[in-house]
């Protein structure tokens, strides 16, 4: 919303780190708009149900559509409005419990279909809204409220998911660095097929991972969040599986497919040539003459 | 025939054997010499073979149901027979496939050998025109109609399109010859006046589809189900068109959610499933309603709960079609009884999902999915193709400040605000406050007043006790009640498609009444106690076997609950 | 003071300024010594900070709701002060915190500067002590009280206790003094009996999960939902030991469907979850519904639809816990209605479960989830550990033949079957034949007779019209009906928590009624349709705030409709 | 069911793949039975819904005890009853539609907890049970009922998938070698954690891959099927992953984790350390004296 709207009564917490998520989907969304010369309103925000999720709600700038659905549909939802208009740039904005874990079946499927949308996810290894409770990348033996005795499953590996599954554009973001943020956003919404940014977003409240993330030297620890080197060959997936695989959190561009065919590039090349069928066609076609 | 103006037939045997088929050529033959015809098949569960029948009326009249007494059962094999002999009526007849087991003569019975006779023709699948002849035989009908048929049917350019119609007049020929070596008669059947309208043959999913494709819908997204699944598989072939979007979904979480986001986002958009489908699809439904945005679901039932009787049919989903979500919402519900009603609705159902921007359940049923009928040719024309009202103006627009429906923005156009499930304020955004939350609900609610529009008919009204069947028991129930009215029993006859919001004046009737009776096709008599709790004194008739009604059952209970009413012992 | 045996106080502000826990050691101190007491805290949707605020209700007699009328407000910020003054009875107080603002004098205000006081004391935190010495002084509560208290919560073993102890009660008295320099003064609070019965202080969440514990439950899996996460996180922490298992879920499709692995399994299992969740539960409630298994959903319901508003009250799942899918199901539902009933619920309704075999729905609300009271400790050992009927004989077992209830084999045992949510034989298998689902829906309903032993509350019960609210509504209804009686307003008075099976003789009574006034929180009076489906003539007073009912306008609303009934003006 | 039943009403079709995994479990149990000793009532099969679910009615010789529940759903049953039964011997029978399409979410939290059950999935390419439609298995372009101008979405890699997702026993079998497919069944359900066996099992009515599997030389059609090498380190990832991203369908065990702790030894080793509260502990927390 521009305006602070005087009945909107959710803020995020101080140090939260959806604030620089929300920076970067500004500017990336701006930055369209500007090259693309694309209106606002033809931006629809698809948010999940979270801290995240009030995303969509705490947008300042420019005002795009939004939907703020129900819990862990987000994708479901995004296949919808791409499938029914591909004229409109549909941005995912959601938290790790609400698209991997309630809402992980929808994954796979529009990875299959390679649906042209861009999905931002914000990281922070717990669920937020519903008060520090473990999610898919909580690790293994972290405490929570509903894990007192440590959780006893492993953690997800998002990116390597995204990757297993087809994902055509595969980036990795931290928010502390809103304008790296904000670039491979921009990037991920002009690549044509489905479009995966997964961003460490740190929990203040309920899993403070800055540190961790971006390591400290006087406490002798070490970062876990490290740049994709700069000669990693971003059509490899082979390789891109390999650093997504080997250590903590690589940041930057891990794949993008240069040879992917969206949902919709497809869909109307194939319908493109089919007859179209009207109604009165379609009701001929069942007729039959009295003798 | 029965009360001399039709003629009812089952083919039954193994999958395979060519049931299906010969009910169709039987149907088709009929509806174009101008005969009403409606055929119905039930399949098992397993995919191929297993035991399978087709049933076809033929009439002068308008068919109202499928009928529960046969004129005449063909038995392709001894379990076919074992199992359906009971259902022919006095005075029917039984033929027999004679290749496969041998009856003691019963008065009542012949044996044929439809195989062999089909194959001495030179064309090994003609065994079905054998048995048409014989049919042809026991109801008097002219060699001409079915050879007619024949040569249509098989006129299909090729080389060898003559000699397959030869041999199939050969074999038509076969069949009312051996027949006619019996004494078996079934009389004449009820001469035609060949009808001056188009008729088109199309069973109730079809119909369902078509009356959507008439009313404009942009978007459908399904999972297969049965016995949706041909509505889905029907918009996959034919909803083709600039800014059309069809998809088979990966589930029907995601069906509700894709036609919810299409909705949003300015289409006319429709999913069809059955009931583990509509369960599955709860939480969307909810949350269609509460962010206002015009969608259909058609649910075609089968018999629940649960994964329940999948090729069965039932009535049990009222209750969730009208109260699918948590929450306070009750849904737009529309149940056609016919399949003429079926395209009616398909087309009805995506207006009112436009005109009050929430979601619509159509309530079909597996009886009218599998029902085959020839009904005048829909007015395709004349269906309007409503749309939302379309939000124009300048942005800044406060989408849900006005406390009924309001013009919706559109994405790409102006007056972008967010559709929230959450309770929101007029942008949009989430709010908490008792009076935001008093006035949506109130909103919301309002809407539903634009549906008043809502058809219904109306016999008698002047009796204190009413029949008022639901859905497909419409036809069963009417045939009942126009049987009960030759008999001298008078009751008044109420019926209406649009289930929620019920046509006032309707409702408005119904209260008067001392006892409505409806028939239904579930345990709890789902509507009647939705009828209650609205101030209607009303009774279900209820059935739960995964059949449809039979008009002798109803014939005898309808004025026995009438009959317990005035002696007060009903049962709430 | 209320009627002169109540005192009602809230501490607004920003969370984080600690009026819970203000609220709780006055809550906390008031209980030791003997009162009756019942506190209430809303949060806002954020996480960190926001509008918050906690109220208490202390009383010598048992509280019924939390109460509408203030007799002191604490307002720790000008929003708060602005949102919550109107709350204050005529001749009420106001302190608030003048370090944050001020206030010409208006006659019934007054400030203090909480946090410099407290801090004067050498301890930072011990403003919160300076305001319940200011109320202690309005309420001419015995300084050993609230001295008492600190001193039983601060004596921890550490080395710093009596420094803390010293402070503390350094700033009760600076309280006390600064009240004691204004002229305001709200009476004496009633004296009380100190009860000779033990006593624990829990909210309702926790009295459902010490009621489950008490019945013995094993297996718990939920997934976090407001306002019923705190079960989750309560059982996870406490169901310990041998053959007991509790997970987080990935979904409440996983949460149900786990649960209905562990209820055939042979377990007591449970899980717990709000509106959203119990939709996305549908089908696989309907799915257990279908292959009788046990297993209880707990959903403390919050205001809907869709994902609605998470941390406000409602009482609108009532409909979809009745039917929560497709098909022909109707499943037992328990709504306590106070915090006790809590306790009672969360054990009756896993031993329902195991008694009929099927799923039972206890539907608590936000309301009682966030409600802390002091009542008689639960007797544990009096609580019956109630089992299914388990098969112990050989194999060859028919699990579904009998027509009602049949020992259940469990895994491991003899007698194995499939548990199938297809219709199914005796066996298990599929089938769809006719004879075989009329007899497994009989049987299926038929097990409902089984839980026929629900108590319910019945006064004055020859009075044609009657009040019956069900829930968390039956505080307030049963005030404003005491209320009501006092002023010489006569009805009946009828209350059950088991809504469904509601016990036979309590609806048998409910016909003999002109009317039944039903006040529930919802916009479409659900239980009141339901009421009058059964054949009851209920009407509901219904509200759909997020708020629970004001004792003040039901004693309105009550009468007006009674009197409407008179003019035949009502609803139905 | 061990004799036939007369109210039963599906069979499968004739040569439908499912025969040979029947005979496949039928013969991984019954030797479950003679070497550990194990009664049959000690086993659960647990169906999802298709052709393939049908499983559990159709198994002949002695009786498990069975759910046949709802679609896409049997992980979770299978974790219901695992979890709250560890000493029941878990066995899943589905269809690539039931378990990788509705049932695609419930994959991930089980391999994150490594339950402890066997689940052998019939692959069929296709919606058997309700004829014909395409499923997540489908490849680009092939036509079906719902597919009539080609498939737009490529198929999933199930293999794939279960590795990357953290199954800890995942092995690919064909039904026409039935006793290799017992051995993979067998060894599946001794292994202690999550198990996958993906089957190759052709529809032969609607999606008749026999010959393509298998292969025919005289119409010069090369085998998609092979087996895994003998040289196979099953124990190493990077490896079994490396032959699914290969080709076609190797057959054979892919992989075993050798250090695999299953979720109900972890849950009972923490558990063990945890003091047992009763009813009555847990009220009297929360007691307080009056005065
Ligand atoms: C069906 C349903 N189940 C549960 C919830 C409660 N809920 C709201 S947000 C949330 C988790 C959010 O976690 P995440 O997606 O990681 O977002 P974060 O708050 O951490 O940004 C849950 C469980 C819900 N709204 N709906
Ligand atoms: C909620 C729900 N949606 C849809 C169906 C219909 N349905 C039954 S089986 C099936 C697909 C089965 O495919 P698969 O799992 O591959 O099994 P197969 O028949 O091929 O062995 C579907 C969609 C259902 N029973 N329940
Ligand atoms: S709880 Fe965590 S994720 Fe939510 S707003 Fe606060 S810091 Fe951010
Ligand atoms: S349809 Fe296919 S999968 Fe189903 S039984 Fe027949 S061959 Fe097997
Ligand atoms: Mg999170
Ligand atoms: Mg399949």
């Amino acid at each position: 919303m521009t305006t602070k709207n005087p009945e909107y009564d959710f803020a995020w917490c101080p140090g939260c780190g959806d604030f620089g998520v929300r920076r970067a989907i500004e500017w990336a969304v701006e930055r369209r708009m500007d090259t693309l010369g694309e209106v606002i309103e033809n931006t629809v925000v698809v948010a999940g149900i979270g801290c995240s999720g009030n995303m969509v709600h705490l947008l300042e700038g420019p005002q795009p559509f939004g939907i703020h659905g129900i819990h862990g549909r987000t994708l479901p939802m995004a296949f919808g409005i791409k499938g029914s208009r591909p004229d409109l740039n549909v941005l995912i904005a959601a938290g790790d419990g609400d698209f991997l874990s309630i809402g992980g079946e929808h994954i796979a499927p529009q990875a299959q279909r390679n649906l042209n949308v861009t999905a931002v996810i914000m990281d922070n290894g717990v669920y937020g809204l519903t008060k520090g409770q473990s999610s898919p990348t909580t690790a293994l033996e972290v405490i929570t409220p509903t894990t007192p005795y440590g959780k006893m499953e492993g953690a997800l590996n998002p990116l390597d998911l995204y990757l297993t599954l087809g994902a055509t554009y595969v980036a990795s973001g931290i928010s502390s660095k809103p304008r790296d943020l904000a670039n491979l956003i921009y990037d991920a919404m002009n690549h044509s097929g489905f479009s995966m940014v997964h961003v460490q977003s740190p929990c203040t409240t309920y899993n403070d991972t800055f540190e961790a993330l971006k390591g400290n030297p006087r406490k002798g620890i070490q970062p876990l969040a490290w740049n994709v080197p700069d000669d990693h060959d971003t059509s490899d997936k082979a390789a891109a599986v390999e650093l997504v695989r080997s250590y903590g959190v690589p940041v930057g561009l891990l794949y993008q497919d240069p040879d992917s065919v969206a949902l919709d590039e497809r869909y109307a090349q194939i319908m493109s040539k089919q007859r179209t069928r009207t109604a009165q066609d379609l009701v001929d076609s069942f007729a039959f003459a009295v003798q | 025939m029965q009360q001399d103006k039709d003629f009812i037939v089952r083919f039954a045997g193994e999958g395979g054997q060519g049931m299906v088929t010969a009910a169709d050529s039987l149907a088709q033959s009929a509806a174009q010499v101008g005969y009403f015809i409606q055929t119905y098949s039930t399949f098992p569960s397993q995919i191929v073979g297993g035991p399978t029948w087709a049933q076809i009326r033929i009439s002068n009249k308008p068919v109202l149901s499928s009928g529960d007494q046969l004129d005449a059962l063909i038995a392709f094999n001894r379990e076919a027979y074992d199992t359906h002999a009971d259902a022919v009526r006095d005075g029917g007849v039984i033929i027999y496939n004679s290749e496969e087991f041998e009856l003691e003569d019963d008065g009542r019975s012949f044996g044929m050998r439809f195989d062999e006779l089909g194959k001495s023709t030179g064309n090994p699948r003609a065994a079905n025109m054998v048995v048409l002849g014989a049919i042809a035989h026991l109801v008097s009908w002219p060699q001409q109609y079915l050879n007619d048929f024949v040569v249509r049917r098989f006129t299909r350019g090729r080389p060898n399109d003559e000699e397959i119609i030869k041999a199939n007049i050969e074999a038509l020929g076969l069949g009312r010859d051996g027949a006619a070596t019996t004494s078996f008669d079934l009389g004449e059947l009820p001469s035609i006046e060949k009808p001056d309208w188009d008729q088109v043959l199309v069973n109730g999913n079809q119909a369902i589809a078509l009356g959507a494709m008439a009313a404009g819908v942009d978007t459908f997204v399904g999972y297969p189900i049965s016995p949706a699944t041909t509505i889905l598989v029907f918009m996959e072939q034919n909803l083709t068109g600039e800014d059309k979007f069809v998809y088979q979904a990966s589930s029907e979480i995601e069906s509700i959610n894709a036609i919810a986001g299409a909705g949003f986002a300015g289409k006319k958009a429709m999913t069809s499933t059955a009931g583990p489908g509509l369960s599955l699809m709860s939480e969307g439904v909810g949350m269609a309603w509460m962010m206002e945005i015009p969608l259909v679901i058609v649910d075609v039932q089968r018999g629940g709960p649960a994964t329940g009787l999948p090729t069965k049919t039932e009535q049990s989903d009222f209750q969730i079609a009208l109260h699918p979500a948590h929450g306070d919402a009750s849904l737009p519900v529309i149940a056609p009884g016919t399949v003429e009603e079926c395209f009616t609705a398909g087309a009805v159902s995506l207006n009112w999902a436009e005109r009050y921007q929430g979601p619509v359940i159509l309530l079909s049923e597996h009886m009218l999915s599998e029902r085959s009928q020839n009904i005048p040719t829909p007015d395709v024309a004349g269906v309007v193709d409503e749309r939302r009202q379309v939000y124009r103006g300048d942005n800044g627009y406060l989408r849900y400040e006005s406390s009924t429906l309001s013009p919706m923005p559109v994405p790409g156009g102006p007056g972008s605000y967010v559709a929230n499930a959450s309770e929101h304020d007029p942008m949009g955004d989430t709010t908490h406050r008792p009076d935001r939350h008093i006035h949506m609900t109130e909103r919301r609610f309002s809407k539903l007043a634009l549906l008043n529009d809502g058809t219904y008919e109306e016999e008698l009204a002047n009796e204190p006790i009413v029949i008022m069947p639901w859905g497909g028991s419409k036809g069963p129930a009417r045939e009942a009640y126009d049987e009960l009215l030759a008999q001298g029993i008078q009751y008044g006859w109420y019926y209406t498609m649009y289930l929620h919001p019920l046509p006032d004046a309707l409702l408005a009737s119904l209260k008067q009444k001392e006892l409505v009776i409806v028939p239904e096709l579930n345990y709890l008599g789902q509507f009647a106690s939705y009828l209650r709790s609205l101030g209607v004194r009303a009774e279900a008739i209820t059935q739960y076997s995964g059949l449809p009604f039979g008009v002798r059952d109803l014939i005898v209970r309808i004025p026995e609950l009438a009959a317990s009413m005035k002696q007060g012992v009903v049962k709430s």
